[in-house]
């Protein structure tokens, strides 16, 4: 029974394309999955503004929304109909054409990542060879249609925002892409099936998450940081800083095409949570070995949203960096780190089982963290300011 | 048609393309895009070759478009720069009126 | 030949002229994404989905970038070309690349008899293309490893502003 | 270590999202349409007309001076002086605006209307609901939107009318007394004359007249109300 539940997606889809005839099965098992994900993600993106709305508030003592609907939950009902009534603005000087693209491009790549993404025991669209790269190169593909959509806009913001955010999303790809590099290490497979396979078993009650390895959390953490930054949430929301540039790049998109800006937007943050759950929480595992009769999309999902959730709380907390900032944080730290997290993970791999590995890769991490944290994150020491016209 | 025969023909094409844009724009910047096309086109002959050829278990023609694009990504971070920088000295990256030896 | 292929390649010249034809760079350099997506697909058609990944992440995510980037620091889109967008050897330019393109179509067709045929997809994993990076072909690796890095650092000395009274 | 800051930051926050939902003293909100908090009694939006008495219209205490008119600094302010006297509700004739109307999406609620009218006429309004969905008509007010009670006024601004009205009580009380002086020496000039109180209304043909006993019956019931 438990397993029947386990897998009840997977067998509802088997029932529905078993009335069709045998070689329209598998065209119609995809379509079923990929209306499944567009059906799915959007729920949970108006889910996540209405928890980022409500935290974001609890955070600085505020209500938040709690006038739609019982403590506010039609919200996102109401924000959905509300963009969708609203007039469609293309600024005269816009280049049309370009302009209409960049939010199809951007949702349509950001989607496109669900795909290699297993979501549960037997649940992913494609299960490629290479799906962690496919990943990635979608991913990389957002970045095109940001520079697209503050190009096209002909507006200052607009093409400063862009910039800001294509620079920022290149610096922060390299550290986002060698802290995954290291599951690759020890996986041996960029499969992200495998990858979780690979997490998917116990010692004593506690699982065998990458995680909880030296050169796991050093690359989680990484991971968090540079996925922050690849989403453009603060507090490395620089292009989109509403207080300097109003919205960055979508600034002159409104009605529709701005909700698809914000739905790619967080759509793509679920798909950085989903690959980071799936690279080094386990994935659709269970924490605990007793519990791993909940089904498996339960876990996938929950700690989706936890890692959403963390999002969030960050956001509430953390302000906004300036641009040197982020560029110095990204070149003279966590690439760095990242980097010698690489060797991190090469010497576990080669010390043999033992505490030993443990104790010094451990020492390692937390070594070269606080190096690099000191060395590359020094301050200038910024003397009495004279400021020769004021007086 | 063969199915080898079509992936070169659209090969052919494309760097036909890209040559005939290096060759007779004006903009620095083309020129380089004709060059990238030119590469793209010789990495799909190397697929290509590599796909219907006698050992493709050997791998040879998919290493040589990797390091292809891995080298063409060098070339483009390196010829972006040195544009930029002919930009800052002539104010103009049209390549008609870079002409003269003396920067 | 199936019918994607001929969709997937008209898709891809396509692009290619788009982005040596068009007027604006910033829209030759997106055309010239559309061939490079079109190239990557053409790549997974091929069987060859590491390098297919690899151009979509490289190319689109990479190499177009820096085109628009350097397109928007020349201000090349912006000024209207005084002239034309054509050199003045243009029809030489022209000719070239024609009399090449029949030379190569020519010698495609006449040899196409003796090319091999449909065979079956070679199975190949992305373990035996690392296995291979990291056995046979580790020189060239290592070697484009270090030319990555010169040519990072060297694009980067070759673009830095020099500052008055620093040399 | 770097990320000291950080941590400390993301505990800072984790206690106010959990102290949010505990103590109700952290969530300072005020629900405002079921919630309100009492305007401040010096607070002010935009101008109205005071009456005295129960009749709007007779009661204005407005003599169509057309003083804030000419001070308005936006010049949101229209003024239209009747052709006739009209008696106000003393009896005596004075003029009345015909038409006031101040235009409240011009108004700069800047005070000097009721500032520089000599006689209390013109008062700051606290209402701050006028929300309407005509922006043209719906925010240009006429004299009987504009007319508020003295009642009103005290309610809104009760230190500030308990002064306005002990200004005129006093100026009343002045100009009765002279009022009565002359009545006093007319009398005394022509004490022939049968009927005395005729020549009081010619001694005291002043312009703060009329207000001043307003204000003298007003303060009675005003007194009473605070």
């Amino acid at each position: 029974m438990l397993e029947r539940l386990d897998q009840v997606f997977v067998l509802f889809k088997d029932w529905l394309v078993a009335f069709l005839p045998a070689s329209w099965q598998g065209v119609v098992g995809v379509i079923i999955c990929v209306v499944a994900i567009i059906a799915v993600y959007p729920t949970l993106f108006a889910l996540a503004v209405l928890m980022e709305r409500k935290g974001l508030g609890r955070m600085q003592n505020r209500y938040g929304p709690n006038r739609v609907g019982p403590f506010g939950i039609l919200q996102p009902v109401a924000d959905g109909i509300k963009s969708l009534t609203k007039e469609d603005i293309v600024p005269l000087r816009a280049d049309a054409v370009v302009h209409f693209l960049a939010p199809v491009v951007l949702v349509v790549a950001v989607f496109m990542g669900f795909a290699v993404l297993p979501m549960g025991r037997n649940m992913v669209l494609v299960d490629l060879d290479t799906s962690l790269l496919f990943f990635f190169a979608m991913m990389a593909s957002t970045e095109l249609s940001v520079f697209m959509a503050g190009w096209s806009s002909r507006n200052k913001y607009s093409l400063l925002g862009a910039m800001r955010a294509v620079a920022q999303m290149i610096s922060y790809e390299v550290p986002l892409l060698l802290s995954s590099i290291v599951i690759v290490m020890m996986t041996g497979s960029l499969s992200l099936v495998r990858v979780v396979e690979a997490q998917n078993h116990f010692t004593g009650i506690l699982p065998n998450w990458y995680v909880f390895t030296p050169w796991g959390f050093a690359g989680f953490i990484v991971f968090v940081i540079a996925s922050t930054a690849e989403t453009n949430r603060s507090p490395f929301d620089l292009p989109e800083g509403e207080s300097e540039i109003i919205a960055g790049y979508f600034t002159e998109y409104s009605g529709f095409k701005f909700a698809l800006f914000f739905l790619g937007e967080y759509v793509e943050m679920f798909a950085v949570a989903g690959l980071g759950t799936t690279l080094f929480l386990g994935g659709w595992a269970g924490p605990i070995s007793f519990l791993s009769w909940v089904p498996s999309w339960i876990w996938f999902f929950a700690k989706v949203e936890l890692w959403i959730c963390f999002f969030i709380w960050i956001r509430g907390t953390l302000p906004r960096l300036r641009q040197d900032q982020l560029m110095n944080f990204a070149w003279k730290f966590v690439l760095p780190f990242t980097l010698f997290n690489l060797v991190v993970a090469a010497v576990w791999r080669f010390m043999g089982e033992g505490w030993l590995r443990w104790l010094v890769c451990w020492a390692l991490v937390v070594g070269v963290y606080a190096l690099a944290g000191r060395s590359g994150m020094r301050r200038e020491k910024i003397g009495t300011r004279i400021y020769r016209y004021a007086d | 048609m063969n199915p080898l025969a079509g992936y070169l023909l659209v090969a052919a094409l494309l760097f036909a393309i890209g040559l005939a844009g290096a060759l007779t724009r004006r903009n620095a910047i083309l020129v380089l895009i004709g060059i990238e096309l030119m590469l793209n086109a010789a990495n799909l002959n190397l697929i290509a070759f590599w796909r219907y050829g006698p050992h493709p278990e050997f791998l040879t023609g998919m290493m040589f478009a990797i390091f292809s694009i891995g080298v063409a990504a060098a070339e483009a971070a390196v010829g972006l720069g040195l544009i930029i920088q002919i930009h800052r000295l002539a104010q103009t990256t049209d390549l008609d009126k870079i002409n003269r030896m003396k920067g | 030949m199936s019918f994607a292929f001929w969709v997937v390649a008209a898709l891809t010249v396509a692009g290619g002229l788009a982005a040596v034809l068009l007027k604006n760079l910033v829209h030759c350099a997106l055309a010239l994404t559309i061939a490079f997506a079109g190239l990557a697909l053409l790549f997974l058609q091929l069987d060859a989905q590491f390098a297919g990944f690899a151009q979509i992440l490289v190319y689109i995510g990479a190499v177009a970038i820096l085109i628009v980037f350097a397109v928007l620091l020349t201000r090349s889109s912006e000024t209207p070309a005084q002239g034309g967008i054509f050199s003045h050897t243009w029809l030489a330019g022209l000719v070239v690349a024609a009399g090449l393109f029949a030379v190569l179509a020519w010698a495609v067709i006449e040899s196409a008899g003796g090319l091999p045929h449909e065979s079956s997809a070679p199975a190949v994993t992305v373990m035996q293309i690392g296995n291979a990076l990291m056995g046979r072909y580790v020189l060239p690796l290592e070697i484009l490893a270090l030319l990555l890095t010169a040519a990072l650092i060297g694009a980067a000395i070759v673009a830095m502003h020099e500052k008055e009274g620093t040399k | 270590m770097l990320g000291e800051g950080i941590l400390k930051g993301l505990a800072e926050t984790a206690k106010n999202f959990a102290g949010s939902y505990v103590s109700k003293e952290r969530l300072t909100t005020v629900q405002y349409p079921e919630e309100r908090i009492p305007t401040a009694e010096n607070a002010r939006v935009f101008p109205f007309l005071v009456f005295d008495g129960k009749d709007w219209e007779s009661g204005l205490r407005c003599v169509a001076c057309q003083i804030c008119e000419k001070e308005c600094p936006p010049k949101c302010i229209y003024i239209e002086k009747s052709k006739d006297k009209k008696p106000d509700y003393v009896g005596k004739p004075q003029f009345y605006p015909a038409r006031f109307d101040i235009d409240v999406s011009v108004c700069m609620s800047c005070q000097i209307c009721v500032e520089v009218c000599p006689f209390e006429a013109i008062k700051m309004n606290t209402e701050f609901e006028l929300a309407t969905d005509d922006r043209f008509g719906g925010l240009l007010l006429d004299r009987h939107k504009l007319a508020q009670s003295n009642e009103y006024y005290h309610k809104i601004h009760p230190t500030e009318a308990a002064e306005v009205d002990a200004r005129l009580a006093e100026e009343k009380a002045k100009t009765e007394a002279k009022a009565k002086a002359a009545a006093a020496a007319a009398a005394a000039k022509a004490s022939a004359a049968a009927a005395a109180p005729k020549p009081a209304e010619s001694a005291t043909e002043k312009l703060a007249e009329p207000p001043a006993k307003a204000a003298e019956s007003e303060s009675k019931q005003g007194g009473g109300g605070q």
